[in-house]
């Protein structure tokens, strides 16, 4: 995506589709847990940015972001959350465990680190067939102490395989600060255990990310192997909807405001790249409307039926004879 | 006497205990600054300090396996495990280590931890945040596993299983944490393997754990009305498990539902009506019913999760079919497997 | 017709699937040059290429998980677990990703994977080199479970393994490696869920899967000589399980023995037991008997090791119980039985 | 341990141990794996040279070493390999298991890596205790893959536990040399990763070994938290008894067979030490002695009764209640 008013769009959809799940979790609408992507629409956006179609990812717990970033309906997104049948998943799944197969994206993951071996599978797949295309991992800082992370990425840089390990580093994980979960300040450092590139990006500067997720798919691509990637960002809100996030000092979370991803950008714009006041405001507008027919969407969907839950528990159930 | 919840109990065994015994600590993620993510341990690091209340990185295997390393010293761990669903990443800590390191030593060394599970749905916790894992554990030799279902029996138990010298599974259900229940001020440990009737009846037993057995006590209240006489059987710890008790209740009552959330095949269930088939066969008047989660993973939208899950009229409905089912072959079966044992003989 | 070991049959099985389909794949640790440290993969590496053969570093969750990854993809994984026992560190891949997947995503991402687990004792493996986990997956919804025990069954329902669109868990037993059987030229897969009586019998039916059932065959035999007729059933697959294949035994011999290697509680035995108890009570003549593993870790001295594993003896002892064995209750419980009953209807 | 006869002593008898375990289950006397020690000698005598009484040890599958050099009797270890109840372990675990609880022997292990969690617990226990005593935790190149390794290592770096990590990089995974299990040629970096020191020290010099223990062990007692020591070296035998060991180069072998750390040891106590070839002849004799009684105490030592099969399932096993 090279119009920057293409990446400006996607954030501020990212930010309002978050608002607007609060809001609605808030009123009773979605059932499950909710981890907002606030404050972090760089990453997704900058990383999408900088993928082709043919390109696989997988997500986390806090993984809205990653799916509206790569083009997902937020129509069918709200009724997974809203838990109804034209949910993504058909409502089997909810915020933790999103996929849209068709656009590569392989699900959120409820399991912190999770969704790193499976990246480093997807890969390894890619690879195999010989296809042109990476496969592109989201975890946080916390998912950096798991043995998952490193396993994976030791199998990943053996194999040179095209893989973007993409760590959002939001400085807490869960309630925990960095600080207290490991004795590094650098993840990207981590790289080196593997011989792996590893680069330190500004989560917050959205063309910063696109231009180290291109280099490292780049590298991908050009046979080189993995890149870890550290974007340093920050979450607005509580770990999940409900949390208050008393836990981090408020000249912290204030300094991070400051530097608020879409806010930053969409002054850039005015100034860097001489986008009119009118087209953001108009361009503001559709995401509104879009988000406002999404949510339609997902109130007129139907509920699932009792019958569909044993439905998809295998692919072939032997005539029911596997679900006994 | 005084009413607090199952939180609050498990809260209060694991500060008794603590301030009882120097050697026990708490390990898990998020447990101490924050209280855990359902505040079982809300306030204790602050009582206790961080050397007693260790919030721990997201490292599972690790973190459990520090509880195994501690023990084999002669530490006291107890390792919260924020969502049973994780136990998957530490399962060699659990299985291959805790589990038998006191018999591969040959009684050598020990490792007297507790483990606690935070299991069973919350309603739309979804595939990954809501498994009842608990028959891995009943079928894995050396561990203990106690699954209790009410605030009294949460708190004893937790006392006996960090006194107990052995690694001990602790069961906890998201969906008691709130539920209250009389609990004295002073609770001695309650020695393993003495389940316990809830509710007395005479037509039937159903045995329940955790959750579930709640919602047998509604069915039995329910069937009551028709003047259908449930007995609620707790079995409170499931290793050991308490057959003899198991036995009297069924004498009594001469049927048998088992009920629990987890699902069925393979469940802790099976392993309760193979025993009954094998060894009380004798006092069965009926075929044994099994009340469980559907074998499928729990799925997200409330209506289906309900759809998998047992509540009180299905378990009302395995009551009657549990009343109605014929034990035994047809009288020419018989017969003719009276003949065969005939044939053998001669 | 030829005879071939069960490792020749499952390397045949690999090498015909990798040959009909180049998504077919092998992961795992020195399976590759070194041909597995049971030989059972050796020359594939040779033959297919290191793209197709992958010796992975040790690490059993990643290795796992990217099985599973690939698999998302259309990729058709076959993963080795060099032992059974390590299979606990890839838990959380196999039961919170593989199994799942399908499910949690409405249908829209399937996992087409096979995870080969090197089960059993080879005797003296002891603890950490010798469990029989089988269990733990029969219990967890999404998988299926494969327990071959004869060349030709491993061969055919491997096949039939790799072409399932669904994460199967392929158990293999460490002493049916060099074990040999007829195995003709060429073998089709063999769909899930078809049982086999593999010996006719009229008295009891026995029950049983892997090293075991090799074990009951031997004490089926010695049964004859004193005119004891027993039928050896084998489930072949244990999800899906040839449910109505069992209860045709069962009607024809009304008596039911259960035995595997795996520990008694909760194994995969305890199932059988309670879906007879629950569904096929009615056609049994006396109680259901179980011959398994006793509820204690693999012991490294042979006479240890003898004294925890069922032997054709012990599977002799128990279809002696289980054709003595009386079911249902007293007269005069029944009657009691019976006048609740009464009661209740009036 | 100063005298430098001592550690030679150590070393002799370990090597000896090993040769006579594998004629005895060549002579099928010992029913279970074994993984021999041969070549490493040096560094398990090195690193418990420089221990205390109080501190404790985690093994791996090739354990003999470790125990031998901590002191444990011969004759209890080859009990347990007869699978005698006289064994350290009643004949209950043999090689892979194989535990001295009085030397603060936590145990062989038969799971790669597995040790190293449990060894990361006993280093906190005995600093919750104030205890001053270092927890020594040994494994191989290979288990640094796994994620036990990576989870522990931060764990311990972060709680600055006294830990040392041993790594013993024979150059091999069984049959997988290192370059074609991970893509780093130093181990000793990968504490990079958690902010810890990393040492490589010469495997096969038992001296330089129990110095850099020394040092390691003093960083632990002052507080200065764990070290990751990589202990270059090479096992002269196949992976377990039975493996030709045809995948190494021939060169390969030859060379660190001219660097055996017995052989280059003995040579310099004469030349170095002044030690007189006569004490080392009549040292290697007390060593072969001692080996004879420990295999005729095995020998002589009754088989356990199946009784015995289950005991010590459980420590309380409620009158047997726990094991139905
Ligand atoms: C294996 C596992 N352990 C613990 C959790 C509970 N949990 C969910 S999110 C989270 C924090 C993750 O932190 P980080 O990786 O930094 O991601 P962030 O939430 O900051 O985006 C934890 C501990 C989990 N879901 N999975
Ligand atoms: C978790 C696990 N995976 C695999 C194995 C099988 N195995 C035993 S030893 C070994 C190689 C270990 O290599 P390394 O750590 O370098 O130790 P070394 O044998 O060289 O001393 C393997 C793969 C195991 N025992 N445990
Ligand atoms: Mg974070
Ligand atoms: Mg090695």
């Amino acid at each position: 995506m090279d119009d920057p008013r293409g990446l400006y769009r996607a954030m501020v959809l990212i930010r309002r589709f978050e608002e607007r799940a609060a809001e609605l979790r808030q009123q009773g609408f979605i059932p499950g847990f909710l981890h907002p992507y606030i404050g972090q629409e760089a990453v997704a956006v900058g990383v999408c940015a900088a993928l082709g179609t043919e390109d696989v990812i997988t997500s986390t717990h806090r993984g809205h972001g990653h799916l509206l970033a790569r083009g997902a309906d937020p129509g069918r997104m709200f009724a997974e959350l809203y838990a109804r049948r034209d949910g993504y998943n058909r409502g089997k799944g909810g915020s933790l465990h999103m996929i849209d197969a068709g656009l590569g994206f392989l699900g959120a993951n409820g399991i912190v680190g999770g969704g790193i071996p499976l990246a480093t599978g997807a890969a390894l797949e890619l690879k195999r067939r010989g296809r042109r295309a990476v496969a592109v991992c989201f975890f946080g800082d916390g998912a950096t102490n798991e043995g998952s992370f490193h396993e994976s990425l030791n199998l990943a840089a053996l194999w040179r395989l095209p893989a973007l390990y993409v760590c959002e580093n939001n400085l807490y994980a869960e309630f925990t600060r960095q600080d207290e979960h490991q004795p590094i300040a650098s993840i990207a450092s981590r790289a080196d255990a593997y011989a792996m590139p590893g680069v330190i990006v500004d989560g917050n500067d959205v063309l910063a990310v696109r231009e180290a997720a291109a280099a490292a798919r780049g590298r991908a691509l050009a046979g080189e192997g993995p890149t870890l990637i550290e974007a340093r960002t920050y979450r607005h809100r509580g770990h999940y909807e409900g949390d208050m996030a008393r836990y981090r000092p408020r000249e912290e979370v204030e300094a991070w405001m400051a530097r608020d991803p879409v806010q930053t950008f969409r002054e850039r714009l005015g100034a860097e790249f001489g986008v009119a006041e009118a087209d953001l405001v108009s361009l503001e507008g559709e995401v509104e409307e879009a988000l406002e027919r999404a949510v339609r969407f997902a109130e007129t969907s139907p509920r699932p039926q009792a019958h569909e839950a044993l439905e998809h528990v295998y692919v072939d159930d032997h005539e029911g004879a596997a679900l006994r | 006497m005084r009413t607090i919840s199952y939180a609050d109990a498990i809260r209060e065994a694991l500060a008794e205990e603590m301030e009882a015994d120097e050697r026990v600590f708490l390990l898990g993620e998020d447990i101490g600054a924050a209280g855990g993510v359902f505040g079982v341990t809300r306030g204790l690091q602050a009582r206790f300090g961080r050397d007693r209340v260790l919030d721990t990185p997201i490292s599972e295997q690790a973190v459990v396996g520090a509880g195994v390393g501690a023990a084999l010293l002669g530490g006291r761990p107890v390792v919260e495990v924020m969502f049973a669903d994780f136990v998957t990443l530490a399962m060699d800590m659990l299985v291959n280590q805790a589990a038998k390191t006191h018999y591969m030593s040959g009684g050598a060394l020990s490792v007297p931890m507790v483990v606690r599970l935070v299991s069973g749905t919350a309603g739309a916790t979804a595939g990954q945040h809501s498994q009842s894992l608990e028959a891995w554990f009943v079928h894995t030799p050396g561990l203990k596993v106690v699954a209790p279902s009410f605030p009294a029996d949460a708190k004893a138990l937790l006392k006996a299983a960090i006194r107990d010298p052995d690694p001990v599974v602790f069961v906890e259900h998201k969906l008691l944490y709130n539920r209250k229940g009389e609990v004295p001020e002073r609770v001695e440990p309650l020695p393993f393997g003495q389940g316990r009737v809830v509710r007395e009846g005479r037509d039937v037993t159903v045995v329940s754990y955790l959750h579930t057995l709640h919602l047998a006590l509604e069915a039995a209240e329910a069937l009551a009305a028709e003047g259908i006489s449930v007995e609620v059987w707790d079995p409170r710890t499931l290793v050991p498990f308490d057959w003899e008790g198991l036995r009297a209740s069924i004498e009594r009552t001469g049927r048998l539902v088992i009920a629990h959330e987890a699902p069925r095949r393979g469940g802790v269930g099976a392993e309760v009506a193979a025993m009954v088939a094998e060894e009380f066969a004798d006092l069965l008047a009926g075929p044994v019913v099994r009340v469980c989660g559907a074998n499928a993973p729990m799925p997200y939208a409330p209506e289906l999760e309900a759809a998998v899950l047992p509540d009180a009229r299905a378990i009302t409905a395995g009551v009657r079919r549990a009343l109605e089912g014929r034990l035994g072959r047809t009288p020419d079966a018989t017969e003719a497997s009276a003949v065969r044992e005939g044939r053998r003989r001669g």
